[in-house]
């Protein structure tokens, strides 16, 4: 009898998160990229108040974006230092457990990331949201999960590809078109603040994005984890 | 079997020429866009025929995935019976289902396409044939997208004036040709033997997204309205004619062009098979 | 009107594009056929 | 859960390998081995580099799906069925550099769902010190195969799959842990054992496999045959 995979899936999140409090090296780089993200955007656009609510929402979330990917490419640098992925294919442990705790490991980082980059894109912008702030919220969360979750699922996949780090993005932004584009129209929606629009339909797109690649990564994880 | 090849080859080449004829000739001439709408019966059996190739390129990928393992083979077997049946069904059960332009019985047939094209890949193709077919149905196809792409601006620009809309059918083929492209290039990068599962992997979740790339971009040109390709509504059946002969000349073309792609590839892999034996006998002096 | 012909020929540019890429990697796995034979 | 081998007597083989071959592209590793291996026996498995040690070890251990050939382990023809019963341990240490061994194990033993009381009576049995709070990436290296072999042995497995586990290892805790293997093997484990330093197990190993290019070339009972090679 193996632990509840629950059990096992808080594990490896714990470890994760407490390798990283640990280190910290890598939080710290991330950090300092996405601020440095942020900077290059803001320098590359400044229009004034009323454009920059138009433009804010493709700005921030294709900086998130780039920070995400590159801080999925890290998601599995800890397991192939030693080869630790060996030791957890041959323990009965389910592969779904290690997928979401990954996922969800992703899921915090990108979204400390994010909490950073936000409020810097509210200075540098001067923005005010106009329309309903709180849906924001729902957009923010969907949107994050679904840019991790494939992202995750897609590093695991690029980890038996020659060049790693450039195939990441090349297999997840395609995959992400439909979320992306439902987290700019939604956010600018919500910025703009017209009342004829309204991100309803964005949001419900956005979940049914990451119910259908959610289900799609667990389904498939197995067979990707043991394609050596 | 050899000489069929150039047999079919010249009776598509006749019945290009045919459909060329047709579609420059005796299609009658559009009265807004005059002659440039003529693209009209390159562009959209290009786009069909790509659809179709990239579908069958979905099957085959489900199939190689789900034929590993007899249980969920079976599984998958009852899985697309019942979706036939779904679809068969549903538009007349629940006529509020059907969009505004389709008939409820053109669903139904797509369906029962669904079911029988899946178990005619079954029945033709062994396990490890489904991963050809699905490496040549992806080539193919992202071709006939490239076309595509490439006929849609160049319709675009004596028309409206510009080079690309973001029109919904032109944007999600672009979308489909990015899916494609990263699917082919995964398959040149990936070096472990594994590559067929992956990249099956890959257009499994591609054809997942293609669904929510329409729906994402159609609401996204209900706000921001821009021109649409090829105008919607009914057309007069006389272009009708001439657009499926043009469309069955290129399905004819495709097959022709993916029997050889595929008589490629399975020859590649007998190359590498037989390689892989020799390696296996003569012993390894190198290592000494 | 030229868009009409321009169209019409990057479409079977395209194709014949990669027919011949399909040929080339055809002869070329045949010398490799030839060779393994003479080996 | 019925243990499925009680059945299994000593003299059936509770391994069996069938024409295996395992190709990558044209390199071929293992061109066709089939053998058979029985309960509580310690196999050391010798050979030159590229022998195809390494191969055979992973394809047991289910991490590698071999190109053709069978494979049936305690009844079962496919590894990943009864992963419980393995322990594996490979060149890298498979361990998390940042963590302490405790919580290396700790973690380990979470995924095969045992009570934390078992690390610390692991870590004591290859004779390393449970309290041991540095990490393991500043461990030494023969620190750092124990606590390896300590991960492998975790879970009690019936098999244990262990690819050089004594490499620069000083002599005095090579010994040691060949005395623990011999130890788990009276114990009923089975015990495969890839090595270069095949004198350390002389006397101790019940049999040797001697693999050359892929195959099995010979299999004796002591190292008699390392003279005539």
């Amino acid at each position: 009898m193996s632990a509840a995979p629950s059990g096992i899936t808080l594990a490896t999140l714990t470890k994760d998160v407490r390798l990283e409090w640990r280190s910290k090296d890598a939080i710290n780089s991330m950090l300092f990229f996405a601020l440095l993200v942020v900077v290059v955007f803001s320098f590359s656009f400044d229009p004034v108040a009323e454009e920059s609510r138009q433009i804010a929402g493709g700005l921030v979330w294709v900086a998130f974006l780039f920070a995400a990917v590159v801080a999925l490419n890290q998601t599995w640098a800890r397991e192939l230092r030693n080869q630790v992925l060996d030791a957890y294919r041959v323990s009965p442990a389910p592969a779904n457990s290690l997928f979401l705790a990954k996922a969800m490991g992703n899921f915090l980082f990108v979204g400390v990331l994010e909490a950073l980059m936000t409020p810097l894109f509210v200075v540098f912008y001067k923005l005010r949201v106009l329309g309903p702030a709180w849906q924001l919220l729902p957009v923010a969360i969907l949107g994050t999960w679904a840019i991790v979750v494939n992202g995750t699922f897609f590093a695991a996949m690029s980890l038996r590809t020659r060049s790693r780090e450039i195939m990441l993005p090349l297999l997840l932004f395609p995959i992400t078109i439909p979320a992306l584009l439902s987290m700019v129209e939604a956010t600018t929606t919500i910025l703009v603040g017209d009342p004829s629009t309204s991100a309803k339909f964005w949001i419900v797109l956005l979940a049914t994005y990451d119910v259908v690649f959610t289900t799609g990564c667990l389904a498939l994880f197995e067979t990707v984890l043991h394609a050596e | 079997m050899k000489k069929a090849f150039p047999i079919l080859g010249l009776l598509t080449a006749g019945l290009l020429s045919y459909a060329l004829y047709e579609g420059l000739v005796v299609a009658p001439k559009e009265q807004t866009m005059g002659e440039v709408q003529r693209i009209f019966y390159y562009h959209v059996p290009s786009a069909w025929t790509a659809f179709l190739l990239f579908f069958i390129n979905f099957l085959a990928s489900v199939q190689y995935l789900v034929r590993r393992d007899p249980k969920t083979d079976k599984i998958a077997n009852w899985v697309v019976i019942t979706i036939g049946v779904l679809t068969c069904v549903a538009p007349y059960a629940i006529p509020s289902l059907v969009p505004a332009g389709a008939r409820a019985s053109s669903i139904a047939t797509t369906g029962v396409a669904l079911v029988g094209l899946y178990f005619l890949i079954k029945k033709f193709f062994s396990e490890q044939e489904t991963d050809m077919l699905a490496l040549t149905t992806a080539e193919v196809g992202v071709v006939f997208c490239t076309v595509v792409l490439v006929t849609g601006p160049l319709w675009a620009r004596p028309v409206w004036g510009i080079w690309w809309t973001w029109d919904v059918r032109l944007t999600s083929t672009l979308v489909l040709w990015l899916i494609y492209v990263s699917y082919l290039v995964l398959r040149r990068f990936s070096s472990s033997g594994q590559t067929p599962v992956l990249a099956a992997a890959l257009a499994v979740f591609g054809a997942l997204d293609v669904p929510l790339v329409y729906f994402s971009i159609w609401f996204f040109r209900t706000q921001h309205p821009q021109p649409v390709i090829g105008g919607g509504g009914s057309i007069d059946p006389r272009m009708l004619h001439v657009l499926l002969i043009n469309w069955l000349a290129f399905l004819c073309f495709a097959f022709l062009v993916c029997w050889s792609r595929y008589r490629l590839e399975r020859m590649k892999r007998e190359v590498e098979e037989t390689q892989a034996l020799e390696a296996l006998l003569e012993p390894r002096s190198a290592l000494r | 009107m030229t868009y009409l012909y321009v169209a019409y020929a990057a479409t079977w540019a395209i194709h014949i594009a990669y027919l011949i890429t399909v040929v080339r990697r055809y002869s070329r796995l045949k010398q490799e056929v030839e060779q393994m034979h003479k080996k | 859960m019925n243990d499925p081998n009680a059945a299994h007597t000593e003299a059936e083989a509770i391994i069996a390998v069938a024409n295996l071959v395992k190709q990558f592209g044209r390199f071929a590793a293992l061109r066709g081995v089939s053998a058979s291996f029985h309960a509580s026996r310690m196999y050391g498995i010798l050979g030159d580099n590229g022998a195809g040690k390494t191969t055979l070890l992973r394809i047991l251990a289910g991490l590698v799906p071999p190109t053709r050939g069978e494979v049936t382990i305690l009844g079962k023809n496919n590894p990943r069925e009864v992963c419980r019963e393995f322990g594996y341990m490979a060149h890298p240490s498979l361990l998390y550099d940042e963590m302490s061994g405790m919580e290396n194990l700790r973690y380990f033993a979470c995924l095969y769902g045992l009570e934390d009381a078992r690390c610390a009576d692991i870590i004591a049995a290859v004779g390393l010190d449970p309290g041991l709070q540095r990490p393991v990436g500043q461990y030494s290296q023969g620190m750092r195969q124990r606590m390896s072999l300590a991960r492998a042995l975790l879970n009690d497995p019936k098999i244990l799959l262990l690819d050089e586990p004594f490499s620069n290892v000083d002599i005095r805790s090579a010994r040691e842990m060949v005395k623990l293997l011999a130890r788990m093997r009276n114990g009923g484990k089975t015990i495969f054992v890839v090595t270069h330093q095949a004198s350390l197990l002389d006397g101790t190993a019940d049999e040797f496999v001697w693999m050359d290019s892929g195959q099995i070339i010979n299999r004796t009972p002591d190292l008699k045959f390392m003279e005539t090679a």
